[in-house]
């Protein structure tokens, strides 16, 4: 794969702007092939379909909220892994680490929602969602710690345990018997609900989504865990070196990580969908990660990024309606987006040179 | 008796898919890369087999079998062959994240499946239209003669001809790694590229190699399962999360194509072990459906707490290799 | 331009993005709202939501619904607007109030996860129409505008049971199975009355013409899962069952059986394309005829029924062409008498004269009490009154002669 | 042209970024010759043999060998020439033979034929003079082994021409001495070979002829016969040079830390210390030598508390005479002791510093616990960070630039300047100088010695013999984990210590009180 009198080399230093430029240039560049493939499909005019993207996700202030809802999700998720990758912690779990905050958000829902006040109830319920979602962060990663278990399979099964896990509690909350369906939980009474915000049904999942990035990025930045973490992520020897536990810091830091993604499922669950199965992540999990990727754990490209992809997603689903086309268009969008953005960061980390005394040899 | 002989060839046949996968996955990972898109390039490796047959069929008003399954074949071959090479594009030249452009590479290549699966249904005429029989019968086509013995023709001569290859390359492909020289520098590539690279190996060339034929192979654990195990029809994410168990059968395997195989048997007898078991309820099978993915972690703490020097996985995986930063 | 001010830049433009939209969306919606008003009187739209797409069974087949009731009420491309892909949860409510604010008079659900989510934006749109699949609980809410629907499919069940069972005689009068082990495998979803109706009817089918017949139900807990359906099929095959049948959406039994050569009756769509020496017929649904025909209701102003199942009588069910390939010679001719039947109302599926449960007859059940008690309102004048009180089904017996290996 | 010349490079320039490493450097290469480069850390040798093994193509200018101009794209070109390259951090794979490590990467019947290919690497180590098990696992090697390794690839492949980097940095002055031996075989069977080095002595001995490097350019090339060791310093660092390290002598001596049987076996079973008791004294400079690997790393970390042992104990005397035990306690709990033990460890990026972080971030890393609240202070490290600039005369654009960016001599100074600044009691020292110019050594060994001044017990391990027995006061020895010696610098020798490395420990019990 070598050019003649071509060579790449790393990039000694790259300004935030150019970044920010060469990210822009991959999205133009991959919205451009997107609408070649549209168009390909559909023979329509392009600047039609991009009008239906754009009506599809911010048409009617319904539609914003319910874009800006699901945009807190992610953004929360990817939010939430940040502590675990910044530490090099590859926790793929986020998955099933929203299922089980999302489970224990339907449980005190269901079984206790209607016997205590709602604020205890919503307060429990953030609780043991972030519980629930921290115990499954620090299963894989006590063993990491421990024995330097591989964590991205180990979080990656966790994530299809979940999901049995709440098929077979969906069994027991199931309704009617054998349908596999829970259904609106508490439709009625509303109990373990979000109440309205200022005035906005989903006010409260806005106030929470930026409190938590808020304050996970003072964590990384303020804080003595902060610093420790990323120590351990730059160089675990010197972590030891310098007096830090590791194993505590790596168990504590996934225990976050994990605690802030079951955290994503109470959001759905309490702050959306009413419901539990385990279509409730929807892939959300993996996507954060590219999302926190991306993003190289800035809260405000993290958002960025987000609104991005939920708006392509929100729109896409617009058009294929609209336009009566094949669904997974959506996906292979969002794919074709992100094939573009991560090889963008390629000319963030490397520069091309051109080496004119080999040409010349030549 | 019966029962169980029925259990193992069930148990084979959930098998083999996820070997082939493995055995992608194992070459790709002897060069360095962790491909993790493995699951989204088995996606593409089926349906394009199933898209190529199809058209085949629709064109010719009586198709040949053999025909079929050689641009089954093809389709197959190429299509996943190209997805691992936007993979290797991206990670080898552009040195992005293996992990990222890996779980991107799986989502698109489900949407990619899921999109022309669905868009062929529909020419078909419908959900569950689209029937490549006649491919797919020479993909089924079993062993005459030594099919019709009782047990050990059921056993082990009733298969088609994926699952006889994906055998072979199970050999072929240990024999490669550790006979030959292509073996030997490839698995230097993935140990410590820069090495290898000091002795004269074009690092970056046998990365795009391994990770090419290995998506390929990979693929055709996905064809396997649209031709001889579905008969030549397409179900949307109906090949499920067996790219993952895979991945999971190369650790298992210790990146060994050898015990792959019985890895590979082992998580395809887990994965239906439910329905052979009586007396399970509804919510238990549930839980029965864990048993492989438990079985994965239970390996890889075990793995882990035995660190034997020799069971390590290729010391640069999931690294990018860039000469001057040495 | 410093670096920095330029990544601020971009945050803002992003935020501004929003805000903009925001405002520019909600001023548009309430344009939108005065705008529905006059629309509804101009323009008549359907708003429709699936639980899948077009590449998933089920919601195929309410597609090809609202493609006839577009031709019988002829209605424009634009008048018809289709979500797929729409999940059982909030995304349903969403769907629903979105199509509602686009101005549709008419909203349809199609999944039975959905009827929460569709009460709920019925209560917010009471001048709307909600129209909801296989649901029970639109008598119960005592809203006007929420529907519930159900084609009676245990009629064709039963139709496509009688084709299963003359396969069973001649199988038998062939020597390839013997009147005693005359065992057929059902894969079923989930255990409740939707299958359980189903399986029963198909079941009681092949008894009234093969009396010696016995049926094992296995359930996949899944309603599409095409991998689980033909392994839950092997499974059965290979516990000796002769026949097999299915309440699951893709074909995954009927690729089992062609691979062991096993006759097959399937549901929803014609299984012959991938198993051509098994399917001898499918049990089928017509969406359509409830489609057109609630949609002229709406369009005229006229009241909705709270619950609506029809069966042959109105077309809304009926089976996939028999074929001669499996079927026992004779079988069409049988099959028709059958239908004729039902249509006249001469027979009645669920007879009780047919089928035993504990070995006692049902009406013997529920006279003592107990459990059955709640039997009662369906059960009179010799048969069970199934669809007929609410258009789901209620039928959920386990009669004597089938086994539920899991439950 | 002198047809004598193998290899004559001509004009090379190499650039990096901003950095130049090479400008307009002429070299030529004999037949039947050891060749010599000297220089400093930084003045670009490595650079320069890297292009000509392969690794990096040069900017400007010519390579010819054999009277041919050739272009030299891969160390596989470089090997079709006949030059093959050893280099410092040896390129072998940990889990191959190393039979298998000295095939790797060549062509030939596709299927290995191992008896074969033994075959005929014995014959070549067996004409020189190598000893070697074929069928070992590099993992399980010595540092040595491994180089017989890395030299007998390098003539497996046919190499003419032999670019040695740095060959002695790890090895004792006996292997150093069996390593020459075999060079000389070597030259005496016609091959050319280049050392690439900065220990004045061993160019002495070695080589036939050394040119020099000063700054990336070209500073001189002299016939060995004719130079001196003052005459090559003066050549490499440009100017006179006192070679010559300060040594007060030590005053007002105290016990300060005693360590006692210390024993500690690496998971997969290696003995690394092996019942190691000594003492050391404020306001002394004690010296560690030993191989690499002998246990020395270890030793320090463990008085450190990074690596626990598995018994033995660590004795810390304050200044008020009241004692502490350190073991078992990690470097925070002792720092929480108020016990003032300062570590300057071997892996200056790996260990003591964080790489992608800035100074500010590094300073705070041993002193970040401080105050209260869950939230850091950088205020004061920042401050930290300005006067260590200042002081210690750190080059770097900013605090807040990655440690990483700075050149090696810098990075040292602000690892040791950070520890200095914590004013210890205690300072443990792991190779101050390895890959540090002259300049940079002779700051790092005058601080060393101000600390020593001011009253602290430094504890130093140093590769260097020459410098080790110029700067210490007391030296110990260690091999195969146990000390096998201690002697007074001022009266012993370079040989004497030399053996002690390699012995198997004569005196367990000199310091050991009866142990």
């Amino acid at each position: 794969m070598k050019f003649s009198g071509m060579r790449i080399r790393k990039r000694s230093k790259i300004s935030k702007g150019e970044a920010v430029i060469v990210r822009l240039i991959a999205i133009v560049l991959a919205l451009i092939v997107s609408g070649f493939i549209i168009v390909a499909i559909t023979k329509l005019n392009p600047l039609q379909v991009y009008a239906g993207i754009i009506d599809g996700a911010i048409g009617t202030s319904r539609r914003v909220w319910v874009t800006i809802r699901d945009i807190i999700i992610l953004l929360v998720v990817s939010v939430g892994l940040v502590p675990a990758f910044k530490m090099k912690f590859w926790n793929i779990g986020a998955e099933g680490q929203m299922l089980m905050g999302g489970l224990a958000a339907s449980a005190l829902m269901i079984y206790v929602g209607n016997s205590i006040p709602n604020g205890l109830l919503l307060l429990l319920i953030v609780i043991a969602s972030c519980v629930a979602g921290m115990l499954w962060g620090i299963i894989p990663a006590f063993f990491k710690a421990k024995y330097n278990t591989n964590e991205t399979l180990f979080t990656l099964m966790m994530n299809y345990v979940a999901m049995q896990f709440t098929t077979f509690c969906i069994v027991f909350w199931e309704k009617p018997k054998g349908s596999n369906t829970v259904g609106i939980i508490n439709a009625a009474s509303g109990a373990g609900w979000f109440p309205p915000f200022l005035g906005q049904k989903y006010g409260l999942n806005l106030l929470f989504g930026i409190l938590v990035t808020v304050i996970l990025a003072l964590y990384l930045k303020h804080t003595k865990h902060g610093y420790e973490l990323s120590v351990v992520g730059e160089s675990p020897d010197t972590a030891r070196y310098a007096g830090i536990n590791v194993k505590r810091v790596i168990v504590r830091t996934v225990a976050l990580s994990g605690a802030i993604c079951g955290f994503a499922g109470s959001l759905i669950v309490s702050g959306g969908s009413h419901t539990i199965s385990t279509s409730l992540t929807g892939g959300r999990g993996f996507t954060a990660i590219i999302v926190a990727w991306l993003a190289h754990f800035n809260s405000f490209i993290m958002a960025a990024v987000s609104a991005l992809l939920v708006f392509m997603e929100k729109g896409a689903v617009q058009i294929a309606s609209q336009f009566g086309l094949n669904h997974n268009v959506s996906s292979i969008i969002t794919g074709i987006i992100l094939f573009f953005l991560i090889g963008s960061e390629f000319f963030n980390n490397y520069e091309v040179v051109f080496d004119n005394s080999e040409a010349e040899e030549k | 008796m019966s029962m169980f002989l029925v259990f193992i060839q069930k148990a084979i046949s959930q098998g083999i898919s996820i070997l082939l996968g493995a055995n992608g996955e194992i070459i790709t990972e002897k060069s360095g890369n962790l491909n993790l898109g493995i699951p989204g390039i088995m996606y593409i490796g089926g349906v394009s087999g199933l898209v190529g047959a199809f058209f085949y069929e629709n064109a010719v008003s009586s198709p040949v079998p053999l025909v079929g399954f050689i641009i089954a074949l093809i389709c197959s071959l190429l299509c996943a062959s190209l997805a691992a090479l936007l993979f290797s594009f991206l990670t080898i030249t552009l040195r992005a994240n293996q992990n990222v452009v890996g779980l991107a590479l799986t989502t698109f290549g489900i949407g990619f499946g899921n999109f022309f699966g669905g868009s062929i249904s529909k020419m078909a005429g419908g959900v569950g239209q689209v029937s490549v029989s006649v491919t797919a019968s020479a993909f089924q086509k079993s062993i005459p003669g030594l099919s019709n013995i009782p047990v050990v023709g059921t056993l082990f001569f009733s298969y088609g001809f994926l699952t006889y290859l994906s055998i072979v390359l199970v050999f072929v492909t240990a024999f490669i790694l550790n006979k030959t020289r292509l073996g030997l520098n490839l698995r230097a590539v993935g140990e410590n590229p820069a090495t290898a690279d000091a002795a004269g190996i074009n690092v970056g060339q046998y990365k795009y190699f391994a990770t090419i034929i290995g998506g390929a192979i990979a693929g055709l654990g996905g064809l396997y399962f649209v031709m001889e195990y579905l008969g030549g029809t397409w179900i949307n994410n109906g090949f499920g999360e067996r790219g993952w168990l895979a991945i999971a059968v190369v650790i298992f395997a210790l990146w060994d194509t050898r015990k792959a195989c019985l890895g590979a048997l082992l998580f395809g007898a887990l994965s239906i072990l439910y329905m052979y078991l009586p007396g399970l309820g509804r919510s238990t099978q549930e839980l029965f459906k864990m048993l492989q993915y438990i079985v994965t972690i239970v390996i890889l703490v075990v793995t882990s707490m035995r660190k034997n020097r020799e069971d390590q996985p290729p010391e640069s995986l999931g690294l990018a290799y860039f000469r001057e930063d040495r | 331009m410093t670096k920095k001010s330029l990544k601020k830049l971009l945050v803002v433009a992003f935020v501004a993005l929003f805000t903009t939209g925001a405002i520019f969306a909600s001023g548009s919606q309430e344009a939108d709202t005065q705008e529905s008003g006059a629309q509804e009187a101009s323009v008549f739209k359907v708003g429709v939501i699936y639980v899948g797409d077009e590449n998933e069974g089920y919601t195929e087949a309410h597609m090809k619904g609202i493609e006839e009731m577009k031709s019988v009420l002829g209605l424009s491309d634009s008048q018809v607007i289709e979500k797929a892909n729409i999940p059982e949860s909030e995304a349903c409510y969403d769907a629903a109030v979105d199509l509602a604010s686009q101005g549709c008079s008419l909203i349809i659900a199609n999944s039975f996860g959905h009827e929460d989510y569709m009460l709920q934006a019925a209560k917010e749109y009471p001048e709307v129409q909600f129209c909801h699949a296989t649901g029970y609980q639109a008598g119960l809410s005592g809203l006007s505008n929420m529907h519930n629907f159900m084609p009676a499919v245990y009629q064709s069940r039963y139709v496509a049971g009688v084709a299963a069972g003359l396969k069973l005689n001649d199988m038998i009068a062939n020597g390839t199975i013997t009147a005693e082990d005359c065992k057929m495998g059902y894969v079923g979803a989930y255990p409740y009355a939707e299958v359980v109706s189903g399986y029963t009817s198909f079941y009681l089918g092949v008894k009234s013409v093969c009396p010696t017949a016995t049926m094992v139900v296995r359930y996949t807990n899944s309603w599409a899962d095409m991998t689980l359906e033909k392994e839950t099929a092997d499974a059965l095959i290979a516990e000796g069952c002769v026949l097999i049948s299915q309440h699951a959406d893709t074909t995954g039994a009927p690729t089992a059986c062609e691979a062991k050569n096993i006759p097959m009756v399937g549901y929803n769509v014609d299984m012959t394309t991938v198993a051509p020496n098994s399917a001898i017929t499918s049990a089928a649904l017509n969406w359509g005829a409830y489609y057109a025909y609630a949609a002229k209701l709406v369009k005229d102003g006229e009241t909705v029924p709270v619950d609506w199942s029809k069966g042959y009588t109105d077309d809304a069910v009926y089976i996939t062409p028999i074929n001669t390939n499996v079927a026992a010679a004779g079988t069409q001719e049988r099959v028709d008498e059958v239908i004729a039947a039902i249509k006249s109302g001469d027979l009645n599926v669920f007879n009780t004269s047919t089928f035993t449960v504990n070995g006692e007859k049902i009406e013997d059940l529920i006279a003592a009490g107990g459990d059955f008690e709640k039997y009662g309102q369906y059960v009179s004048d010799g048969y069970f009154h199934e669809q007929e009180i609410g258009s789901a089904p209620a039928f959920d017996l386990r009669i004597d002669g089938i086994t539920e290996l899991t439950n | 042209m002198d047809s004598n010349n193998v290899i004559e490079l001509r004009g090379i320039t190499k650039r990096f970024g901003a950095v130049t490493a090479n400008e307009d450097v002429d070299l030529t290469v004999k037949e039947h010759e050891i060749l010599s480069i000297l220089g400093e850390n930084g003045s670009g040798k490595t650079t320069l043999m890297n292009i000509l093994s392969g690794i990096y193509r040069p900017d400007e200018g010519e390579i010819i060998v054999k009277g041919t101009p050739v272009t030299i794209h891969s160390p596989k070109d470089a090997l079709a020439l006949n030059i093959g390259m050893v280099h410092q951090h040896y390129t072998l794979v940990n889990v191959f033979t190393a039979a298998e490590n000295i095939v790797l990467g060549l062509e030939g019947k596709q299927v290995l034929d191992m008896p074969q290919i033994l075959k005929t690497i014995r014959n070549i180590t067996d004409s020189y003079g190598f000893e070697l098990d074929l069928n070992q696992k590099i993992y399980d090697m010595s540092v040595s082994q491994k180089q017989t390794v890395e030299i007998v690839k390098a003539l497996y492949r046919g190499a003419d021409v032999l670019i040695l980097d740095e060959p002695t940095a790890v090895l004792t002055p006996q292997e150093t001495q069996k390593l020459f031996t075999v060079l000389r075989n070597m030259k005496e069977a016609g091959k050319s070979i280049i050392i690439i080095t900065h220990k004045l002595n061993e160019v002495l001995t070695i080589s036939d002829r050394v040119a020099v490097l000063r700054k990336g350019k070209n500073a001189g090339t002299l016939a060995t016969k004719e130079s001196t060791v003052q005459l090559l310093a003066e050549n490499m660092v440009g100017e006179k040079v006192s070679l010559d390290i300060k040594r007060d002598e030590p005053t007002n001596q105290k016990l300060k830390l005693k360590v006692d049987d210390l024993n500690y076996i690496t998971p997969d079973g290696h003995k690394m210390l092996d019942h190691v008791s000594f003492e050391a004294n404020s306001g002394e400079m004690l010296g560690v030598a030993g191989i690499s690997g002998s246990g020395m790393k270890e030793l320090l970390e463990a008085i450190a508390g990074i690596q626990t042992v598995e018994s033995g104990v660590v004795h810390y005397y304050k200044d008020d005479d009241n004692e502490y035990t350190l073991t078992g306690m990690d470097p925070s709990q002792i720092r929480k002791l108020g016990v003032a033990l300062s570590f300057v460890p071997e892996d200056r990026l790996g260990m003591g510093l964080v790489g992608s972080m800035g100074m500010t971030d590094n300073v705070m890393l041993r002193s970040y616990q401080k105050g209260k609240t869950p939230f850091v202070d950088r205020d004061s490290p920042k401050e930290r960070s300005e006067k260590l600039i200042e002081l210690l005369e750190i080059s770097t654009p900013g605090t807040e630039t990655p440690v990483r960016r700075l050149s090696g001599g810098n990075v040292q100074k602000v690892l040791v300047g950070r520890e200095i600044s914590s004013r210890p009691e205690v300072l443990l020292v792991a190779y101050p100088v390895r890959g540090l110019d002259i300049h940079s050594s002779y700051n790092i060994y005058n601080l060393l010695n101000e600390q020593k001044k001011r009253g602290v017990a430094v504890i130093c391990v140093i590769e260097d013999l020459d410098v080790l027995l110029e700067l210490c006061d007391r030296i110990i020895v260690m091999n195969n984990g146990r000390i096998t010696g201690e002697r007074d610098a001022k009266e012993t020798t370079k040989d004497e210590i030399g053996m002690l490395m390699t012995s198997s420990g004569e005196m367990q019990s000199s310091t050991g009180k009866g142990l």
